[in-house]
């Protein structure tokens, strides 16, 4: 496959250029609402050492690095402190919404006693958000995280599904998330089976809210393989 | 903030909690008790201020804004409520200078999220759309002033306190020239000597007893519980903020916003359970605000800081 | 399930009790405020702590009672932070390991100091005290451990150093801490009462109060771990513990004195209501009243 | 589990721990063994002091040591800054390991107990050895007084100052393995240099700018 030798070693054929509006043409066919928009993740995209991870579902792309621990005089508690800078998210509410979701998510899955007194930055570039920009990220992040090499839980996936009187749809861009009454971002570590985060918006009856967690949760499970193969093909590659 | 306590007291605030007895001798599933007060400040539309247990301590304030704004930009109704939370230095000396500023958007954010469809929950905000083109906008501040544990729902319910107080006045509108539109205040007729500008202003309030309540509930070992206190925040493992809020046709509760905080690992049913816990508090809570609003007495503003 | 949501109270908790004629000890005249002549005939007197002179007068500094020692003129203020004296029973917590001792928080001006050498260590107290001491230092004491201790000295500048060579002092294991104004506690000479109700209570004249199960029988085991039993407290006892603690928190806020006397009246009197019930408005300014009541009636008795 | 298997985080290992004995990569989660990075299984066996064979189980990203450990570890020679020398410690910031370059740097120690192989404490000055603003090729040692600071030896003959600059900021050149000669004013100062194999020159005379062409 011929890679171009710049700071972004993704492979050509997997960058499919296909440019935004011609992609709403194909979208009238009514997708199966179980399925995931077509969707592409790569774990360790630059060449250089720290831990780095892209995720692209349907439109949505997000790059997350993550700059491993590193030394910084002003922190001397016992756990390390994680920092995260959050670009390419117009809405002002929306930015510090995001952040608050993924730092609590990462301070969850990282071993953070592991590191005393060191810094953890994380650097994610929302390239392009045609909605389930959250779970993107999370899903970019958890890549990073495999990449960089830091101790933590395990791999963490996670799904963004809405309810839409009473159907449910697996990761809707934004014009297929138009007069919906819920969604949730969740996100989950397939081995524990424990719940990391849970962004729930608009206005679900509370006996729906049962079946819809679990329904993203079905969703999340059944992107593990996928997650999980692209983070071995980076192991191959750092040999 | 950051209470230093240490590994026994810990040890022993946890097996407190599992059997469902606190330090204080409250139940899991107790509140603290809460003072609310409204019309504490006098220069704003509508104020509320709420302690939490004689430690948490939050005010509220509304200012009223007429708004035009470009009717092709943004066709459909948009909620009129904006937050704004911050921290101020004397709640806890890490907030001084930038420290809160972070911290108090996230906050604000959540309070966005639950508050996204209060167009349903409140049904005459929507006569907050004057105009064509013309709107009130809502400025909600709320400044932290004691920092001591569950702060988001002593926010919830300055929030709500305060847009139960707020006021809004009554408006005509006039088509102008050149497509414009005059807005002018609706007086009542009156005869005699007053001039125009005394006669008092037809004001209309927010039906507010569907506003939604952001309660946080926190996991310590196996237990489940609400508005912990600094000590038992710092044995929390994880924390999930939930909104509530009645179902305005029927009888039912709807979640309007669940965020799981503080960094730790949940199980599904220990979720389902915190929800579960979080619309039987919220249920309680409906109905002591409910009692405290209606018996509200009219005092002068800033007394409940000269205790 | 109590879901209490009240207007604010009509007048502040300690407003109340003051009104009442329980308080009688502090006459009305005796109360400066900064600039105010503190004497009428400056020569006889010296000046004290809390005074300065202006154009030959002698003025007071702070805000306070004067009190006067035969010709000594001083202002002490009442809410003060804890100055320490020799002998004083301390409960603290430690903030930082450092080389050779433990700074430990005791909410005075300055944090106190607690030197290796002043610590009973495992093996008898005869060991020399050597390297391998330092390197372990974490080991007995970590941060934000919570000890009680007896103040052995004072330094020219305030710092207290504490030592806690005694079985009954030491580290502190289960147990709740209550923070109390130090004007608040009595001058007594024990410090550490087991209460009849299961219980124990340390009375630290720094202001930190401590309820436990039982005293800290500090009995340091041969491999140097202080013996640390997980097990968990039996539910009779804990709920003692807790009405204790709910009773201090009473007292603080109606700013009655602390001591044995005190704890136990209240405890009485506090049974027909439930703990909940202590730290709301009502309930508790009716119990204070009573309570205050109570002990003027037998401090006048006593004398 | 074969070494040598690929392990994505979170995968588990074994079902219980048995006789391994755990090594880093992994944790344990109610009663199974769970890899925490991405990597290859490794088992090794080592004597240990009451010389009984001790399985130990580890995952790790590669062969080489240098890429698996994030953090400058014990034993691994590191390119260090000298930023102030003191009575019994220099305080250094560790700036890489290799070509693995920090981005913000690790503060570390250099006690004078370190400077020369087997002489505890000695008289000399720490001037004789190493001065601010060097840089220094040093080992990460293990200090059981210091917890939270790395702590560095230059004691082997390959270690010490890699580079210096007199006071003008001039280049140094190095005469032998403890003098160094100012190439502007011609002073000569004492150094503890390292002997750093020939292959690579540490710079050439006309340019000040560092470059190893190694």
């Amino acid at each position: 496959m011929p890679t171009i030798r710049s700071n972004l070693s993704i492979p050509l054929n997997e960058l499919s250029r296909i440019a935004d509006d011609q992609k709403e043409v194909d979208q009238t066919k009514q997708r199966d609402s179980s399925k995931f928009r077509p969707l592409c993740v790569k774990c360790g995209v630059f060449g250089t050492q720290d831990g780095s991870g892209y995720a692209e579902f349907g439109n949505t792309r997000v790059l997350a690095q993550i700059f491993g621990p590193d030394g910084d005089g002003k922190w001397e508690d016992s756990y390390a402190k994680i920092t995260l800078n959050l670009k390419g998210v117009e809405d002002e509410t929306k930015l510090a919404e995001y952040r608050a979701e993924i730092i609590s998510c990462i301070s969850s899955v990282i071993f953070v006693q592991k590191y005393p007194g060191k810094v953890i930055d994380i650097e994610i570039t929302v390239i392009s958000d045609d909605g389930g920009a959250l779970s993107t990220a999370l899903t970019a992040v958890s890549l990073a995280l495999a990449h960089s090499g830091i101790e933590h839980v395990g791999l963490t996936t996670s799904a963004h599904v809405v309810l839409r009187n009473d159907e449910y749809i697996t990761d809707p861009s934004t014009s297929e998330s138009e007069g919906v009454i819920g969604g949730v971002t969740f996100s989950f570590v397939p081995n524990l089976g424990q719940s990391t985060g849970i962004n729930l918006y608009g206005r679900v009856p509370i006996e729906n809210v049962k079946n819809l967690l679990e329904f993203a949760r079905q969703k999340a499970i059944s992107l593990v393989p996928v997650i999980h193969k692209a983070i071995v093909k980076s192991v191959d590659e750092m040999k | 903030m950051e209470v230093q306590i240490s590994d026994d007291e810990k040890l022993f605030l946890i097996h407190g909690v599992e059997s469902d007895l606190r330090n204080d001798g409250r139940s899991c599933e107790d509140f603290r008790p809460m003072i609310l007060e409204r019309g504490v400040l006098s220069g704003t539309n509508g104020s509320c201020r709420v302690q939490l247990g004689q430690t948490t301590d939050v005010l509220a304030g509304i200012k009223l804004e007429l708004e035009s704004f470009d009717t092709i930009a943004y066709p459909k109704p948009r909620q009129p409520i904006y937050f704004h939370v911050d921290f101020t230095a004397n709640a806890s000396t890490q907030f001084a200078g930038k420290g809160g500023d972070q911290y108090g958007e996230e906050v604000a954010a959540a309070f966005h999220a639950a508050y996204s469809r209060s167009l349903d929950f409140i049904p005459n905000l929507s006569k907050t759309l004057v105009a064509e083109g013309y709107r009130w906008k809502i400025n909600m501040d709320v400044s932290i002033l004691q920092w001591a544990g569950s702060f988001p729902d002593a926010i919830s319910l300055a929030v709500i306190g305060a847009l139960s107080d707020l006021e809004i006045p009554e408006v005509e509108v006039a088509p102008d020239d050149g497509g414009k539109v005059s807005v002018v205040l609706k007086r009542p007729r009156h005869g005699g000597n007053m001039r125009d500008e005394e006669v008092p202003v037809e004001m209309w309030k927010l039906d507010v007893t569907k506003c939604p309540l952001l309660l946080t509930v926190s996991k310590i070992g196996t237990a489940n519980l609400v508005d912990c206190c600094p000590e038992e925040e710092s044995c929390i493992r994880a924390q999930l903020l939930v909104g509530i809020s009645q179902n305005p046709e029927e009888e039912k509760y709807d979640v309007t916003c669940v965020k799981q905080l503080g960094g730790g690992l949940l199980e599904m049913e220990s979720v389902l359970e915190m929800i579960e816990l979080a619309q039987k508090a919220t249920k309680g809570i409906y109905e002591a605000l409910a009692k405290r609003l209606k018996t509200e007495e009219r005092r002068k503003p800033g007394h409940s800081f000269l205790l | 399930m109590s879901y209490e949501i009240s207007g604010p109270p009509l007048i502040s908790p300690w407003m109340m009790l003051s009104m009442s004629e329980a308080r009688t000890d502090i006459d009305e005249t005796k109360i400066v405020i900064p600039g105010q002549p503190v004497c009428d005939a400056p020569q006889q007197f010296m000046r004290g702590h809390g005074t300065y002179t202006r154009d030959g007068e002698i003025v007071s500094s702070l805000s306070g009672v004067v009190q006067q020692l035969n010709r000594l003129l001083m202002v002490k203020t009442i809410k003060q932070r804890y100055a320490g004296e020799v002998g004083d029973v301390v409960v603290a917590r430690v903030v930082e390991v450092q080389s050779k001792r433990w700074k430990c928080d005791v909410t005075s001006r300055l944090h106190a100091n607690l030197p290796l050498g002043s610590v009973l260590l495992p093996g008898g107290d005869f060991r020399r005290k050597d390297v391998e001491d330092e390197e372990k230092m974490s080991e007995f004491l970590k941060k934000g451990e919570l000890i009680c201790a007896e103040v052995q000295q004072v330094q020219h500048d305030g710092t207290l150093m504490l030592h806690t060579r005694n079985n009954k002092y030491g580290k502190l294991q289960q147990g709740i801490m209550i923070k109390v104004p130090p004007h608040l506690i009595k001058k007594s000479k024990k410090h550490f009462h087991t209460l009849p109700y299961g219980m124990a209570v340390i009375i630290g004249c720094n202001g930190n109060v401590w309820v436990t199960p039982s005293l800290p029988e500090t009995t340091v085991e041969e491999d140097g771990s202080h013996i640390t039993e997980f097990q968990k407290v039996p539910q009779d006892v804990r709920l003692a513990m807790i009405r204790v603690a709910a009773c201090i928190r009473l007292l603080r806020d109606y700013s009655i004195a602390i001591f044995l006397n005190s704890l136990t009246t209240c405890y009485e009197m506090s049974q027909p209501y439930d703990i909940k019930e202590l730290s709301e408005q009502d309930t508790s300014s009716r119990l204070a009243y009573l309570i205050a009541a109570r002990l003027m009636q037998e401090f006048s008795s006593q004398n | 589990m074969i070494t040598g298997t690929i392990v994505a985080p979170g995968d588990k290992v074994l079902d219980r721990v048995g006789q391994y004995r755990l090594g880093n990569g992994l944790y344990e989660a109610n009663k199974r063994i769970y890899s925490s990075i991405a990597g290859y299984v490794n088992i090794y066996t080592f004597k240990d002091k009451s010389d009984n064979l001790v399985q130990v189980i580890e995952v790790r990203r590669s062969t080489d040591p240098r890429e698996n450990e994030l953090l400058p570890y014990v034993g691994a020679v590191v390119t260090a800054k000298v930023m102030a020398v003191g009575l019994r410690f220099a305080k250094c910031d560790i700036i890489a390991i290799g070509d693995k370059v920090y981005k913000k740097r690790f503060s570390a120690l250099l006690p004078k107990k370190k400077l020369r192989p087997l002489e505890p404490e000695l008289s000399e000055p720490f001037k004789n050895f190493v001065r601010t603003n060097d840089y220094i090729l040093a080992k990460v040692c293990e200090d059981v007084g210091i917890k939270d600071k790395f702590v560095l030896s230059i004691a082997e003959d390959e270690l010490g100052v890699v580079l210096c600059r007199g006071k003008f900021g001039e280049a140094m050149k190095k005469v032998d393995w403890n003098t160094v000669i100012s190439t502007r004013t011609g002073k000569t100062e004492p150094r503890k240099m390292a002997k750093v194999p020939q292959n690579c020159v540490l710079f050439n005379d006309d340019s000040s700018a560092m470059e190893t062409d190694a």
